[in-house]
């Protein structure tokens, strides 16, 4: 072998890694107990994984070290307890599953609640409404001159018939979504525009998403090939035949219950 | 009691919420003092609330084990799992990498959440493209825009679409620049006033669902 | 502000004539920089026919007039304009056209709140120059952001909007809305399960009760409970969310006792599975595949996981209708789905079935919202465009109304 | 001919599971490498790196976990690559707690590579509840946000962090993201207050959903998926695993128009028929 020997934990590593895709990928054949055993096992990993970062970031370095910081160095001072607040209410939230005192983790979901719809409000209007409106609201006649054929020029995004086939497009979807008035008469023709121009715009959102979708395969499909060589000892092809096998055996065993099922 | 239960919350919605709209205009250092003290409360409570949706996972799996209803092995998996994680985590103090090399932690994370994590979404490529062979019908004209423009996009987006027919590139900048601005536009402004709709009626107390049902409410 | 468009025709009348030796600046004047946190300080003085890329501006401070004055800022004369756009007109410092320097505190020149600082400015070309006036202003917090004035009077003209469309929807609940397409398909999906004995799988989406897609989910959830109760179907609701079950578990019932069938209600048919997204999907596919619902309903906020659970729906052959305002899952529901209700469309439908007065009125409320946007739209559009071809900075007047300013 | 379409339209999926993954496992044996064009708004996120003078200050925020690794990660390689090259300080943190492992691993790997160091020349804070109330916190106090990073050394008096207090003081930002947290929380509750340039890196899936704020000029740039990765890559003159997966990445993509046009075909060919397939 030419290149330098893999450390151990690496190739087990490997194994495990390409024995759990594959798992996983058996779905695909049908739902069955490898890929139940997989699925399970990732949630129980995901949950300890953010346990474990949850309790060393929020308790150790955000609450617990400042605390202990600051009552260190000034215990008498009641600003030095000021984290107890949201230790307090973190705990009420808790309190949801305990029925006697579960009205508590209502004071911390009206906290958690209010402060998020505050702060949103001003800002999704800066952001969402009035940042949209404006860069909607354009002179129709570029600024820089350049006449019709400037106008006309599709690839430039802030050009002058673009600007107006998006004012277009803003406003027949807005109308599209609104409900006091029936889409009868121009209504009915604004609305077809809105749906034309909203079917467009899934259009191109599922191509991207075939992209996205399929480049996820591609990292996965990537590792099992790496997998596969011989410094990994051929994880990928052994524990492939390995799931076929179990399938088949399971399918035969599944099929046979069934037969005496019939039968009975 | 009572107005703990029922008052109390309302009335910590809307003080909190009205304080935090108003913060937003003053640009005095008291408010940026007091918007910088709750958003670390906040970071706080959020890693509270982390455990709220662990709490009730925890109970669901352990009245499966416990009961042995059909499956139940697959749930001692996911005990397995997560407490073999924890173990290690705990015992690895949350590092990843320690002393230039891995940690048992780091080599659970490398190994078996990063594969399975990817492994899940990426099922999502072949369930994408059954669902276009089986669904992508032009029943109506507005099916047949949705599927030229999707076919476009998916041309223009990689190389061998530039490469054979290249003008798909460019109707695929036009299409996602001004067609689907306009629309993600309209749609954001939209649901943005949904959104300010819901978080105005929340703060004057309007809609409570938010706490949750039950009798006492 | 009237003079504005004088300063700047005076721009183009003057060009390169003037370029005499250097002379101070016109104008100037420090002052505290509005509308901010304090610790900085603005500059403003007069735009000048020889500003030039040639001439540079230096800015001096101290902190006193007798102090030793140091040198802070350098720029071409020609640079730090007041643009359109920087400013409303409601909130300038200076006018159109004019100077315009922010002079934040700095660990080169620190500047606290409440004391005076002197400043001068230093105009230089080549060997030459021209000093300044002293001018002394004293930096402090405000407390009110100006600038961000139209965003409050939205937040406020719009809590009106909504508070008054809700009171009118209290006294009359039945304001004309208009139809919505998947909606008969409810009543019909409902209608085919009962004949063909199965149940009815209802999915609230993987959001909490603070999102308004979820909340719309729950109310329809009541009115299919209510035409489930009647049918005598099966009813089945699995859960991500133990607060959205909780609350879920109380509109099944309040339906089901309004029906007039509290003795066919059954607390089990909400059930919790699992907050995880892969996991909650593969139960509900199990779900599927052996239950056979006749109809899936998708309603809430939806991730990755939509696609695997209507493409699965779709295979046990069960008429489908989703509704979503997550924008990015829609392409999946639009074409797997036998109904979509889009976006808002899911709001209008928990108002439109349900006629409770604060969903009718919050969706009037949106739509005087929506009415106003697009009037804004195509009125300021055609204002931008006069304002471009007669060379006017009037219109802004109105324009800068609907700008986001920081 | 009608009796054959039928049977085409009711085939196993699994058939077309399989043609899926043929059409992307042989090209990524046997590649062909066609030539990636560049798209403006990839450009201008590599423009806007390009122009920053050494040492200013570019935070990277992860906002992904492993599941979007292969779209974002050779985003995240190639955008470190390009900083460590133009030698900015790079501060690196991650919003989603379970993407945190995987955030360090690329931040050890490039600086490995380029031969930067901890603490000097990058920091990877790491992950901190909160959102964009996270994000308002290092907008006012970076060292009350994050008081140590990852590995916890304090961050307080660090070489790379010196004279930077807040957002503020950030030159260019890029958020990475897969989802809800990111490029939007960033945009709403940092940039817009505490004025610092930024930039987005995406998946595929939410992209789309990006433009309107590329057009108003909230991003300054976008960068989509594992072709603007690819994009990124060539600009950097660094071929890297996006580049090496779009050949793939390009007969999936054909093997689904392929069958969308079959299934159009037969779909018409059953079209008149009684009790046609819906």
């Amino acid at each position: 072998m030419p290149e330098a020997m893999l450390p151990p934990e690496t190739i087990l590593g490997a194994w495990v890694a390409a024995g759990l895709t594959l798992f996983i990928y058996s779905f695909l054949y049908k739902d069955n107990p490898l890929f139940k055993l997989s699925e399970h096992l990732y949630v129980g990993i995901s949950v300890g994984y953010s346990v474990v970062l949850a309790w060393h970031t929020v308790f150790l370095r955000l609450l617990w070290e400042p605390l202990k910081k600051s009552i260190g160095e000034a215990p008498a001072s009641p600003d030095s307890y000021v984290l107890l607040i949201p230790a307090a209410l973190g705990l009420f939230m808790l309190t949801r599953f305990i029925p006697q005192v579960s009205w508590l983790s209502r004071i911390a979901f009206a906290f958690v609640v209010g402060f998020g719809s505050g702060v949103a409000i001003p800002r999704t209007i800066s952001s969402y409404i009035l940042k949209q409106i404006e860069d909607t609201v354009n002179p129709l006649v570029p600024a820089a001159g350049g006449g019709f054929s400037a106008f006309m020029d599709f690839a430039l995004p802030q050009s002058g018939v673009n600007t107006v086939i998006l004012l277009i497009g803003v406003v027949s979807v807005l109308f599209y979504f609104f409900f006091s008035v029936e889409h009868t008469g121009a209504g009915m023709v604004t609305a077809r525009t809105g749906i034309y121009f909203l079917m467009i715009a899934f259009g191109a959102a599922f191509g991207y998403t075939v992209m996205s979708r399929i480049s996820l395969l591609i990292g996965r499909f990537r590792d099992l090939i790496t997998f596969s060589g011989a410094a990994y000892s051929y994880a990928t092809l052994v524990l492939l035949a390995v799931t076929v096998l179990s399938l088949v055996g399971w399918e035969v065993v599944v099929r046979r219950q069934n037969g005496e099922r019939t039968r009975e | 009691m009572i107005f703990l239960k029922r008052q109390l919350p309302l009335a910590i919605t809307f003080v909190m919420g009205v304080g935090f709209i108003l913060q937003y205009y003053i640009p005095h250092p008291v408010s940026e003092d007091a918007i910088t003290t709750v958003s670390k409360w906040m970071q706080i409570i959020s890693g509270f609330a982390l455990f709220l949706g662990l709490a009730s996972l925890f109970h669901v799996h352990a009245v499966k084990i416990k009961r042995q209803v059909p499956g139940w092995g697959y749930s001692l998996a996911l005990y397995v799992g997560m407490v073999g994680t924890m173990v290690a985590g705990f015992w690895n103090h949350g590092e990843t990498m320690a002393d230039g090399g891995q940690t048992a932690f780091g080599w659970l994370y490398d190994y078996t959440m990063v594969p399975l994590q990817g492994t899940m979404f990426s099922i999502l490529a072949f369930f994408i493209a059954s669902a276009a062979y089986r669904a992508f019908r032009a029943r109506s004209r507005e099916a047949s825009v949705l599927l030229v423009s999707a076919v476009v996009v998916m041309m223009g987006r990689v190389p061998l679409g530039q490469f054979l027919v290249p003008w798909t590139w460019d109707v695929t900048q036009w299409l996602l620049n001004v067609l689907n601005s306009a629309v993600r536009r309209a749609i954001l402004i939209g649901v943005s006033m949904g959104a300010v709709a819901l978080s105005l009626k929340i703060i004057l107390g309007i809609e409570r669902s938010y706490l949750g049902g039950g009798k006492d409410q | 502000m009237i003079f504005a468009p004088l300063v700047f025709a005076l721009l183009f009348i003057g060009g390169p004539a003037f370029a005499g030796p250097p002379t101070p600046p016109e104008g100037f004047r420090a002052l505290d920089t509005p509308n901010d946190a304090g610790k900085s300080l603005s500059l403003v003085w007069k735009a000048s026919p020889s500003d030039t890329k040639e001439r540079s501006i230096q800015v001096w401070a101290a902190a006193s007039p007798q102090a030793a004055f140091k040198k802070v800022a350098e720029f071409p004369s020609n640079t730090r304009y007041v643009k359109p756009g920087d400013f409303p007109w409601w909130a300038q410092p200076a006018a159109r056209g004019d100077h315009y320097l922010k002079l934040p505190s700095s660990q080169a020149f620190p500047i606290a709140d409440g004391t005076p600082y002197a400043v001068k400015l230093l105009v230089r070309e080549g060997d030459q120059e021209a000093w300044s006036d002293v001018v002394q202003a004293t930096a402090a917090p405000n407390y009110f952001n100006w600038a961000q004035v139209n965003n409050l009077v939205f937040v406020l003209a719009f809590t009106g909007v909504l508070l008054g469309s809700i009171a009118a929807a209290r006294r009359n609940p039945h304001i004309r809305l208009r139809r919505i397409a998947g909606l008969d398909a409810v009543e019909e999906a409902i209608g085919r399960s009962t004949e063909m004995g199965r149940p009815i799988l209802y999915l609230t989406g993987s959001g909490g009760m603070d999102e308004v897609s979820t909340i719309a989910a729950t109310v329809i959830l009541g009115e299919v409970a209510k035409k489930v109760a009647r049918y005598d179907t099966t009813l089945k609701v699995p859960h991500r969310d133990p607060i959205v079950m909780a609350v879920c578990q109380e509109i099944v019932k309040e339906s089901y006792i309004e029906a007039g069938r509290p003795d066919a209600f059954k607390e089990d048919s909400n059930f919790f599975i699992t907050g995880d997204q892969f996991s909650y999907t593969a139960a509900v596919d199990g779900i599927m595949l052996r239950e056979k619902p006749a109809a899936n309903f998708f309603m809430g906020s939806y991730f990755a996981e939509s696609l695997l659970l209507t493409e699965t729906g779709a295979s046990t052959g069960a008429i489908q209708i989703a509704g979503t305002d997550s924008d990015h899952q829609l392409p999946f529901f639009v074409t797997t789905c036998d109904y979509t209700l889009i976006g808002e469309e899911l709001y209008a439908a928990s108002a439109y079935l349900s006629r409770e007065p604060v969903l009718v009125g919050t969706l009037r409320g949106q739509d005087f919202g929506k009415a106003f946007i697009m009037g804004v739209l195509v009125l300021g559009t055609a204002l931008a465009t006069v304002g471009a071809i007669a060379d006017t900075e009037v219109v802004s007047y109105v324009l800068d109304l609907f700008k986001d300013f920081k | 001919m009608k009796a054959f379409a039928r049977r085409m339209v009711g085939i196993d999926r699994r058939v077309i599971f399989l043609l899926i993954a043929a059409a992307i496992l042989l090209p990524m044996l046997k590649p062909f490498g066609l030539p990636i064009k560049v798209s403006p708004e990839v450009k201008a996120v590599y423009d806007y790196i390009e122009a920053l003078p050494e040492r200013s200050v570019f935070l990277l925020s992860f906002d992904f976990d492993p599941s979007s690794k292969p779209e974002l990660e050779p985003q995240a390689v190639a955008l470190l690559r390009h900083a460590f090259r133009k030698n900015l300080r790079v501060i690196g943190m991650t919003h989603w707690l379970t993407g945190t492992g995987l955030a360090d691993g690329v931040f050890s790997q490039v600086a490995a590579e380029t031969g930067r160091e901890r603490g000097k020349d990058y920091v990877f804070l790491g992950w901190s509840p909160g959102g964009s109330a996270l994000i308002i916190s290092m907008g006012q106090d970076l060292y009350q946000a994050f008081p140590s990073d990852y590995t916890k050394t304090p961050t307080r008096g660090m070489p790379v962090l010196e004279g930077v207090r807040n957002l503020r003081d950030v030159n260019y930002m890029v958020s990475l993201a897969a989802g809800g947290a990111g490029i939007e929380m960033w945009y709403v509750f940092g940039k817009d207050k505490y004025r610092f340039e930024m930039a987005g890196g995406s998946t595929g899936v939410i992209a789309p959903g990006l433009y309107p704020f590329l057009r108003s000029g909230q991003i300054n740039g976008l960068i989509g998926g594992l072709q603007g990765a690819a994009e990124y890559e060539t600009l950097i003159k660094r071929k890297g695993t996006a580049t090496a997966g779009m050949d793939a990445q390009s007969a999936a993509h054909f093997v689904i128009i392929v069958l969308v046009i079959l299934c159009n075909v037969f779909y018409f060919i059953l079209r008149g028929e009684k009790g046609s397939p819906r």
